[in-house]
């Protein structure tokens, strides 16, 4: 029996390690500043291995064999598989068995996830867990949803998929503390003529809701409005996912800004009782 | 404006999909890509068109072809496309109705 | 509203076509002779579009990114994959708008089909069409089940994929008439110390137990006794689903013989009212 | 007998399957391995045991380690192995009561 240490939601984005200076210092040292806390948040909570929910963007997978969802088993993880991503090459530890446990689970549990065995991450994973300053040997177990090419899973499934894993993950018997970091979104565009925009109505409306508690009321929402918040957003699935896995433990963000000059509304929150501070504000 | 061109990928978008993949992933075709393009872009079965939307660095029509966004984006990274020259070329293609939410 | 002319099982093998002469002339002979009477079944039906149930034998995809269950949206299909297949090349008209429907139909459905825009098919495809004698130019949707590759899906949920896929296959509105080819099994070993024998038992059982009509039977005794009937028994995965496509109707073997010379039961059937004769016995 | 050695793949298991996989499917590499065995495996993370269960057509082995006995089998009709030495490899394997059903 795992306990949840920690469920948190980060934004990713490879701008921040490309074109750190294209935002001002000041702005680039309190984002640094939140994920940051969040790392220390996270090591507060002693997790003994950490699944991250995240997604592939067109890296490992291409459209000749594109998953819906995809279950790491692998015994390790390098790092990043873009030859442009201004970063220094890591090797994550996988931990095998985890990945394998939910794997099966999820397909008893009539999940039809995708597996692998070897995976270069990209810096959808890379970047939080960089910038929180995480033990790169914590290990790990990736779970990639497609939020990238169109056809794509379900807001609902992704949630329904989040609520599977919290329960599995608290059913295992092979770790003593868990953590969960969903990464991806929140609006964004990606070479789109929106590019560089950034929706923050949408944003704020998302992050109330989750801070509101009503599961439902947020899949809608999320469902029927991200087509208002770019391409980019369509990552909140792992969001979704985070808040099924946290089976009603309350939202709390802890950091939102609009940063258009990386084309990101970057959002911090958590799933739990215990808190990060909020940093940062809707107005930014 | 909807957040993809195609909810289903064309044959067309597909192709040029692969060779946006194939020269980021694949340890030698960036240089040989490099080298000389057209020979590099013959390798796919390709129309003349689409070649060419690849070779001139078009942003604006491999858009408007279908291509995965990020495959685009990361072409745009990986042949050091100016990013105020590759952000003008979407924009350009941007209706009445899309900048509501601009800041 | 598309009507299902006929939905069929029968096996595969690449020995059928790479070491034709390891059995008996005669017996070869039956053997074609009854993929060629399913063909002519088949065509009796005018089909404009076949949906082919089968799975990949790790040609298309490996272990770092194995799919459950992954659906073709290719304009077209190549075949066969395998150099050493004795096996002319052939390229088969992919329907990519059936493809395309069947997918986002499965993903609001709550399956989390991969999908492939590009794959050549194996002999696990191309061996029973090309038996069968059917029209190249037959317009097919591959839909491709692990069975090859622990961990893959229940036998439970391949028969309720199968469900899915009936019910939205008849709500389909761009073809008139659609078959369904599942292809697989039964009782065989490949690469085992077991390899060249066959369990008829579990593989008359199997029949009868389909022949009685009773699916929740079925699907229970495949979950429990495939083990007993070798790994290429997992293949049995896609009768379950043509079960479940089949919503009720009765199922009927057309042949069947323990070939060990082939190292496979070889069993062809079909679900509907009307009649493939049968050919073949099961002390064969 | 299980109809798997394995339920979930070692990782041992997977370096193995990696280099039948890509020897069968890589455009050139089946020319390379004929040509030079050592050459062509080096290009992995084996172990020397591990390289020599393949080198050597360990057929048995290569069963035992846990490789997928699809990539096995393709392996040993590609590298065209007798139909009945691979047979014998394998079903010297056999353990009293798997036969129970050998017709
Ligand atoms: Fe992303
Ligand atoms: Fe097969």
């Amino acid at each position: 029996m795992a306990e949840l240490t920690g469920i948190y939601t980060a934004s990713h984005t490879p701008v921040m390690l490309n074109f750190p200076d294209r935002i001002p210092t000041e702005l680039r040292t309190e984002i640094f500043g939140a994920y940051e806390a969040m790392g220390r948040d996270f090591e507060a909570g002693r997790p003994d291995a950490l699944v991250v929910l995240s997604n592939d963007h067109l890296h490992n997978f291409f459209l000749d064999n594109f998953p819906a969802l995809c279950i790491g088993v692998g015994e390790s993880y390098e790092s990043p598989i873009e030859h442009w991503l201004k970063a220094k090459r890591r090797v994550f530890t996988g931990d095998q068995a985890f990945g394998a446990y939910l794997l099966q689970e999820a397909l008893k549990a009539d999940f039809d996830p995708a597996f692998s065995m070897e995976m270069v991450l990209d810096h959808g994973s890379l970047t939080p867990l960089e910038l929180a300053g995480l033990d790169p040997d914590l290990p790990i177990v990736p779970i990639l949803f497609n939020c990238v090419q169109p056809p794509m899973p379900t807001m609902r499934r992704c949630y329904q998929f989040g609520k599977f894993l919290g329960e599995a993950i608290r059913r295992y018997d092979g770790a003593e503390r868990v953590a969960i970091l969903a990464t991806g979104g929140i609006s964004h565009d990606i070479a789109t003529p929106r590019m560089g925009m950034v929706n923050r109505e949408f944003d704020e409306r998302l992050l109330q809701l989750m801070e509101a508690g009503d599961s439902e009321a947020v899949v809608a929402y999320a469902t029927n409005q991200v087509h208002t918040a770019g391409n980019g957003a369509e990552e909140i699935r792992m969001w979704m996912a985070a808040m099924g896995a946290a089976a009603g433990l309350p939202f709390k963000r802890a950091y939102y800004r609009a940063v258009s000059d990386w084309y990101t509304g970057i959002g911090i929150g958590h799933f739990g009782e215990n808190s990060l501070a909020t940093v940062g504000s809707i107005d930014g | 404006m909807s957040n993809w061109r195609q909810m289903m990928p064309t044959t067309e978008a597909y192709l040029l999909d692969k060779v946006l993949y194939e020269l980021h992933h694949k340890p030698d075709d960036l240089a040989a890509y490099n080298e000389d393009k057209a020979a590099y872009l013959a390798r796919f079965r390709l129309t003349p068109e689409l070649a060419e939307k690849i070779s001139s660095n078009d942003v604006a029509g491999l858009y408007e072809a279908g291509v995965n966004p990020y495959l685009l984006r990361a072409h745009c990274i990986g042949m050091r496309i100016p990013e105020d020259v590759s952000l003008a070329a979407l924009r350009s293609l941007m209706k009445e109705g899309d900048d509501k939410w601009l800041n």
